[in-house]
């Protein structure tokens, strides 16, 4: 639409193209490695199934095997703990958002660029040393090993994240706007809940796939703060992995699993995010 | 349906005084246009009424309760945005719909498809009710937004240059509809324009704006046959009106070497005010007529605006097509109608009093 | 804009900031501690007294578990759960957060686990700070104990007491492409270029030569030149278990016993000392020998490439051998053959700080990383059925159907394991010529001057601090000497830490010297 | 109302975070360790440090990745952005995939760019062997290791600059770029004058956002190279994670998350000013172009 680079497009395609390859090809690699004997693998290089090698589905018998009910623990998890955490994560730091967005705040000497910099600051500890007091807060108030804890702390995790990418957009919605549906009669959380919240739908798309990508691929958390019960696919295939015998045909296997939820994520809010909102509201 | 009063209002930004000590009382069911240019603190003043901003000082009265500390979505006022402020994420229905089902409103259904009817049906949007925002046209979206303040009772509808985008067959019909429509309703409208013409043509009353005060407010005939000031008088009529200051106790008009008698004037008047349409311009020498040269000519439908240069002095003439044809660089005649003249003091304020 | 502004704040406004945030915290911290009154309690003990009722009906014993041994520990869940009425719950922690985890949970209150199944190496360290029970009062009862092999038997003991149950034995032995070594084009050649003939290597040397020998070339048939070792030399690995085990040959004279690590009497590092830094350029020498990669492999990756088929030389745990059954992964099942770690004949004396040289080969087998073990937690409400339950995983039986099990991680230590090569042959592993490879295992395991891991406190950090100089070595940016001094000033600085005396205490005993 | 609004994020900072803080910072000044007790050391830790070869290494490679990494994925995901903003069809589908390597596992990452990128059975190497070319050794030269650690790190984290600024491009308006078309300027200079300012701020948060992350960047690192070779690709988290969590000498590790905070809050104070010059720059611009469409044309007089 507005910014349309003007390439020829044959340009943009190969330019699409090349990149394409350069993204595809590694999960190109590891979905073929998934039907692999091992020794396929180290054998290698072989690119084409039945020309290379003959696929094998050892590993798919361990996924529906052995390890069945492993994986199914630690996918189900993942995905209760993601995708929960990163809607609360979203909704509170839209709301959060929203409001560094429209008032001034004042806490003694903290304005909102200080109350932004306290939340955003959380993001740059690193959690490799922070998880040993977390451990330890964790276990004191008796939320290691529990859904509730895991989401508690992915929702810590990327609230920050959701705070610092939805203040930009919540900055864009036109006040006028907010102020019509005032006029039309509604309470503000009623204004945020039904207008503002809508508009700013492309922020709240990108913040939740970030905020579920993030707590998908966490490793640490998980370790430190799950025994068992909670565990989640990162750690089942860590779990699984390579100390031992490289079993990269079985992790691939589960690497295939472990992307169709994100996907299946990114294939939902995809349309919000695409979703020129703001236009035609305004003059 | 409420009666109004505005009193002593003030709006500062940081050390900006926006509107200062604005006084207004109005009668439930009128219509009072806001007139004014823009940055005169028009859209302000409805804002203050909206408690969309909030009052530096001064009350607000609806039905002679004040209301200062009521908000917005309590004081069930409709307003139409400059800039529209529609839903962009909602279909025209739903944007009408929206204030109809606030919480507390319990319209029943078939009221509220009548109310769409019967807004989407005078404001021509009723083919566009499925349509989102970002599919219509700038005029269309803002016939949208005025929709969405017309579409429920309220105590106080704001209308913020309301019909200002729309092509001028619609405005011209609308705005005899508009003020109609809010007679049936009985519905008390502010309303703001910089153009004068639409202002006579829908107020009951006309406060005019200048500098966050009223300068005058008062019927449209009233503004036009007496305006309060010089501000008013040239906001008030287009083209403006012709200022001639005065030298102290002149008596007459000295214009390239030509001079017209003024009739007798009070001796503080300070300034002389023609409307356009009281100035007769000549093609050929005329007795009691100056002489001036066509500067630019601007034919507008039957009639035709003329500027002149004479002396120092740019005059705008207005007149029929009929009265001749002009070309730029012509030497004219022009004879005002000394009857029809509006004088104002030093200080640009209207000398009461006939003058005819 | 604003998002900007909070950058360039004044810093007294952030410092501020964090005083309210010192305050919040003592008031939170205080009301964590009246809240945090534990109350679960251990309600287990109950159900002893039913008639008829099983041994544990109604506990639960939680075992903690490096990940990929657990299957050596689940095969053999359910069973004993029908049999003793408890349950188990088995945790499986990422093997390389192992220590930290169970050191996390350990120290800081009410136990997790009821088990914990872990390196013998951490034994001591555990067994000192009271984490975990002495077994002695259970021992009485196990019938098995005696066929456990000695150098296992070792590892239990801290201050006389037994302190875990012997799951797995671990010692790094080497291996070869028997096919290449039997073919007789090659056997010819090899005399040919180095004057001796090619067998299993006894020396370092003839470990390098034999490396030499067939790298370059496609020995094995599959179209592509093929390389003479595989080494796991890739860091943050298990790169200083197979690096002790080769300075073991050069290091560890049997004139001064217990001398690998330390000097015994004053706690000096050795691992400076010119029989290490040999070991350090033996191994540098052999990196041509491999493919480039191999300064990233790990064990894992090492041994997938190596059973996938082109290398002729390898060092690891038994775990090669198991691996190379596998068809899925291995292209050499019938093909492989073993040999205790090569030695040298030259040994590094400590005390005259000169070399000993002979003309018998000094071979030192290293029991790296010192094998699984199980220890009861000290905090455990359920230790008789922890106990139970280990002494059930380690009995005759099922140990041995453990060790001849592919992929249970668990390699044999007990007399009876080495004994009967048909019963692997005859396991779900098919092993192929077990006969050769048991007899490597148990003759490693058992040799006079085979030499404990190191096994004193702190061991994760000294050889942590030694794989990293040890890599920088290996990537040329500074000189085997330099690199050992390094790690050698480090490691007097962790011992200082901890404590010289303290360490030299224990490590005089660990290693039997007292 | 306005102090409930931004009460859970506060909450979180005072509630979780600022305890780690603390602790992590009381731990770094002492010599506490796994396996034994610690005793107060003042800033013994902090002056190790200065003289720890693998941390200043680590530190210096930290750096650079975040430089280079956060600048190629910055560019890379913006172009692609505009890429798929100006595309009509297949849209839906180029999106999916182009997110698709931020989905990943990490280990499983790991993994795959080890085989990809090895001599001897990598498609990579294979490739090059069949240009007859010799194979790069991608991840055993300190150099090369680096480079394809940026490149991996680049693979994976392009798709968050892309989901950022793409959503950022969405919401801009229309206007003013169809009134620089009708002007006839350039697509270069549309993009210049109108489409990177009015991006700033979405760009700001992303990059931001993808320093922070990146200045914390393990895993790749972790399960590709291991830091190797000779800690040539060692990040400062992979070195706390290893002198923490493996050899448990937690002060010491404490120290070095302490720098790595310090650094992180110092750097990206610094990138921010320059980036706020820029705006403010970008800004005047932009009041100037908005100040001459506002004024009104003066009458011009006809002689």
């Amino acid at each position: 639409m507005q910014s349309k680079f003007n390439l020829p497009k044959i340009t943009r395609w190969v330019l699409l193209a090349v990149w394409g390859l350069f993204a595809i090809f590694p999960v190109y690699w590891m979905i073929i490695t998934a039907f692999k004997k091992q020794r396929d693998i180290f054998q290698g290089p072989f690119l084409f199934p039945f020309l290379d090698f003959t696929p094998a589905t050892q590993s798919w018998e361990r996924v529906f095997g052995q390890d069945r009910d492993d994986i199914l623990k630690g996918l189900g998890n993942s995905l209760l703990f993601s995708s929960v955490s990163a809607l609360i994560a979203v909704v509170l730091g839209a709301f959060a958002a929203y409001g560094l967005a429209r008032y001034t705040y004042k806490y003694g000497p903290y304005r909102n660029n200080d109350l932004s910099f306290l939340i955003v600051s959380q993001r740059i500890m690193p959690p490799i040393v922070a998880v040993i007091a977390l451990f330890t807060m964790f276990r004191t108030v008796g939320l290691i090993d529990s859904p509730f804890g895991m989401i508690l702390a992915y929702t810590w995790f990327n609230l920050p994240l959701t705070v610092f990418i939805l203040t930009d957009f919540m900055k864009r919605i036109p006040l006028d706007i907010e102020h019509a549906a005032a006029i039309d009669g509604y309470k503000k959380f009623a204004q945020i809940w039904k207008v503002v919240l809508p508009l700013a739908m492309p922020g709240l798309a990108a913040a939740y796939l970030l905020s579920f990508f993030f707590s998908w691929n966490d490793f640490i958390l998980a370790l430190m703060l799950t025994f068992q019960k909670s565990s989640t696919l990162p750690i089942v295939i860590t779990n699984m992995s390579a100390q031992m015998e490289p079993r990269w045909w079985l992790i691939s296997a589960v690497g295939i699993l472990a992307i169709i939820p994100p996907m299946l994520a990114v294939i939902v809010l995809d349309r919000f995010m695409e979703r020129q909102v703001l236009h035609g509201g305004t003059r | 349906m409420s009666s109004v009063k505005l009193e002593a209002l003030t709006k500062k930004y940081g050390d900006n005084l926006a509107i200062s000590n604005l006084n207004l009382e109005c009668q439930q069911g009128e219509f009072i246009v806001l007139l004014g240019r823009p940055g005169a603190g028009k859209s302000t003043t409805l804002k203050l009424i909206a408690n969309i901003e909030e009052l530096s000082s001064g009350n607000i009265y609806f039905n002679d309760q004040l209301i200062n500390n009521i908000p917005t979505e309590n004081r069930n006022v409709a307003m139409a945005f400059e800039s529209y402020a529609l839903y962009p994420h909602w279909t025209v229905r739903k944007n009408l719909e929206f204030p109809l089902k606030a919480p507390g409103r319990n319209i029943p259904a078939a009221e509220q498809e009548a109310r769409i009817r019967r807004v989407a049906e005078l404001l021509e949007i009723a083919h566009l009710l499925d349509r989102k925002p970002s599919q219509l046209s700038g005029g269309q979206r803002q016939r949208v937004s005025l929709g969405r303040a017309l579409v429920r009772p309220a105590s106080v509808t704001l209308l913020d240059e309301p019909i200002a985008h729309l092509d001028a067959r619609l405005r011209h019909s609308l705005r005899g509809e508009l003020k109609q429509y809010q007679r049936e309703q009985n519905a008390t409208t502010f309303y703001t324009t910089p153009d004068y013409v639409e202002a006579t043509a829908i107020a009951d009353k006309i406060a005019v704006l200048i500098d966050g005060q009223v300068r005058q407010f008062a019927t449209p005939e009233v503004v036009y046959d007496e305006p309060a000031d010089i501000e008013v008088a040239t906001i008030v009529g287009d083209p403006k009106m012709n200022i001639l200051p005065l030298a102290p106790g002149a008596t007459r008009l000295e214009i390239n070497e030509a001079w017209l008698q003024l009739p007798p004037l009070p001796p503080e008047a300070g300034y002389i005010g023609i409307r356009p349409v009281n100035i007769q311009i000549f093609e050929n020498a005329h007795p009691y007529a100056i002489r001036g040269t066509v500067y630019v000519t601007e034919p507008m439908g039957y009639e035709q605006v003329i500027r002149v240069e004479a002396g120092e002095q740019l005059l705008n003439i207005k007149t029929l097509l009929t009265t001749g044809t002009f070309s730029i660089g012509q030497t004219v005649w022009l004879q005002p109608d000394w009857t029809t003249i509006h004088v104002f003091d030093r200080s640009g304020q209207r000398l009461k009093g006939g003058f005819h | 804009m604003s998002k900007i502004d909070f950058w360039v704040k004044p810093a007294h406004a952030r410092l501020a900031a964090l005083g309210i945030v010192v305050l919040l915290l003592t008031s939170l911290l205080g009301a964590c501690g009246d809240a945090a009154t534990p109350t679960s309690s251990a309600a287990v003990t109950a159900g002893a007294g039913q008639a008829g009722a099983k041994r544990f009906d109604g506990q639960t014993v939680t075992v903690a578990v490096g990940s990929f041994m657990s299957s050596g520990v689940n095969m053999f869940k359910a069973d004993w759960e029908k049999k003793t009425g408890a349950k188990v719950q088995v945790v499986e922690i990422p093997f390389g957060d192992l220590y930290q985890r169970l050191y996390t949970s350990f120290s800081t209150g009410a136990g997790e686990f009821d088990i914990a199944i872990y390196a013998s190496n951490w034994i001591p360290e555990f067994a000192q700070a009271n984490y975990i029970l002495n077994l002695e009062k259970y021992y009485p009862e196990k019938t098995n104990w005696n066929d456990v092999v000695d150098k296992t038997k070792k590892l239990m003991y801290v201050n006389g007491q037994r302190y875990s149950v012997p799951l797995d034995g671990d010692v790094i032995i080497g291996y070869y492409r028997k096919d290449a070594f039997e073919n007789d084009q090659n056997k010819a050649k090899f005399k040919a270029k180095y004057g001796y003939d090619l067998a299993a290597p006894t020396t370092w040397q003839q470990y390098q030569d034999i490396a030499e020998f067939f790298t370059g070339w496609d020995w094995s048939g599959d179209g592509k030149p093929d390389y003479g070792v595989l080494e796991a030399q890739g860091p943050k690995d298990v790169g200083p278990f197979i690096f002790s085990a080769r300075a073991a040959a050069y290091a560890a004279n049997p004139k001064t016993p217990g001398s690998l690590f330390f000097d015994p009497d004053t706690m000096e590092p050795s691992i400076n000392n010119p029989g290490w830094v040999q070991a350090l350029k033996d191994w540098i020498a052999i990196k041509k020998y491999g493919p480039a990669e191999m300064a990233t492999y790990g064990g894992g990756t090492m041994r997938g490439n190596f059973v996938a088929g082109n290398y002729a030389l390898a060092l690891d745990w038994a775990d090669v051998g198991v691996q190379a059954q596998d068809e899925n992964s291995s292209t050499i099942k019938g093909k492989l053959g073993y040999y205790v770690l090569p030695g040298s004949k030259k040994v590094w004396n400590i005390k005259t700080k000169a070399w000993d040289e002979s003309s018998e080969v000094n071979q030192a087998p290293f029991l790296g990383w010192g094998g699984w073990h199980g220890s009861v937690a000290a905090k455990s409400k359920v230790p008789d059925a922890a106990w139970d339950f280990l002494n059930y995983l380690d009995s005759t039986e099922n140990s041995l159907k453990a060790v001849t099990t592919p992929g249970t991680a668990r390699n044999p230590y007990r007399t009876q394991h080495f004994e009967n090569p048909q019963l692997w042959a005859d396991s779900p592993t098919k092993y192929m010529d077990a006969g050769p490879y048991l007899q490597v295992l148990k003759q490693s395991n058992s040799l006079p001057n085979t030499q404990f891991d190191l096994r004193i406190p702190k061991s994760g950090r000294y050889s942590e601090v030694l794989d990293n100089w040890v890599q920088q070595a290996l990537a040329g940016t500074i000189t085997p000497e330099e690199a050992l001094n390094k790690a050698a000033n480090d490691w007097k600085q962790i011992t200082n830490e901890a404590g010289l005396e303290q360490q030299k205490k224990l490590y005089r005993e660990l290693e039997g010297l007292s | 109302m306005k102090h409930l609004l931004i009460a859970p994020p506060l909450l979180f900072f005072f509630a979780i975070s600022v305890i780690p803080l603390l602790f992590t910072l009381g731990l770094s000044v002492t010599n506490t360790s796994i396996g034994g007790s610690g005793s107060f050391i003042g800033l013994n830790n902090y002056a190790q440090l200065f003289s720890d070869q693998f941390f200043l290494r680590g530190f210096l490679n930290t750096i650079l990745y975040v430089v280079l990494g956060v600048t190629a994925q910055y560019w890379l995901g913006l172009g692609l952005a505009l890429l798929v903003n100006s595309m009509v069809h297949g849209k839906r589908l180029i999106r999916l995939l182009i997110l698709l390597p931020m989905m990943i596992p990490p280990l499983i990452v790991g993994f795959v760019w080890q085989t990809l990128l090895d001599s001897r059975y990598g498609p990579v190497a294979g490739l090059f062997t069949g240009l007859h070319l010799k194979p790069v050794p991608w991840l055993t030269d300190p150099t090369l290791g680096f480079v394809s650690i940026v490149i991996v790190d680049t693979w994976q984290w392009t798709p968050f600059m892309f989901l950022l600024l793409f959503t950022g491009l969405r919401t801009l308006p229309k206007e003013p770029f169809e009134a620089a078309r009708v002007d006839g300027a350039s697509s270069w200079r549309i993009f210049w004058d109108h489409t990177f300012p009015m991006l700033l701020p979405a760009s700001i948060a992303a990059i931001l956002l993808r320093s922070i992350e990146s200045f914390k960047l393990f895993d790749i690192v972790f399960f590709i190279t291991g830091g190797g070779p000779g800690g040539a690709t060692n990040t400062l988290t992979l070195l706390g994670y290893f002198t923490s969590l493996r050899s448990g000498n937690l002060g010491y590790g404490a120290a070095m998350s302490i720098i790595l905070l310090l650094t992180v809050v110092v750097l990206a104070t610094l990138i921010l000013i320059v980036v706020r010059r820029l705006m403010a720059r970008a800004d005047k611009a932009g009041q100037q172009a908005l100040d001459q469409f506002l004024a009104e044309p003066l009458p011009v007089k006809v002689a």
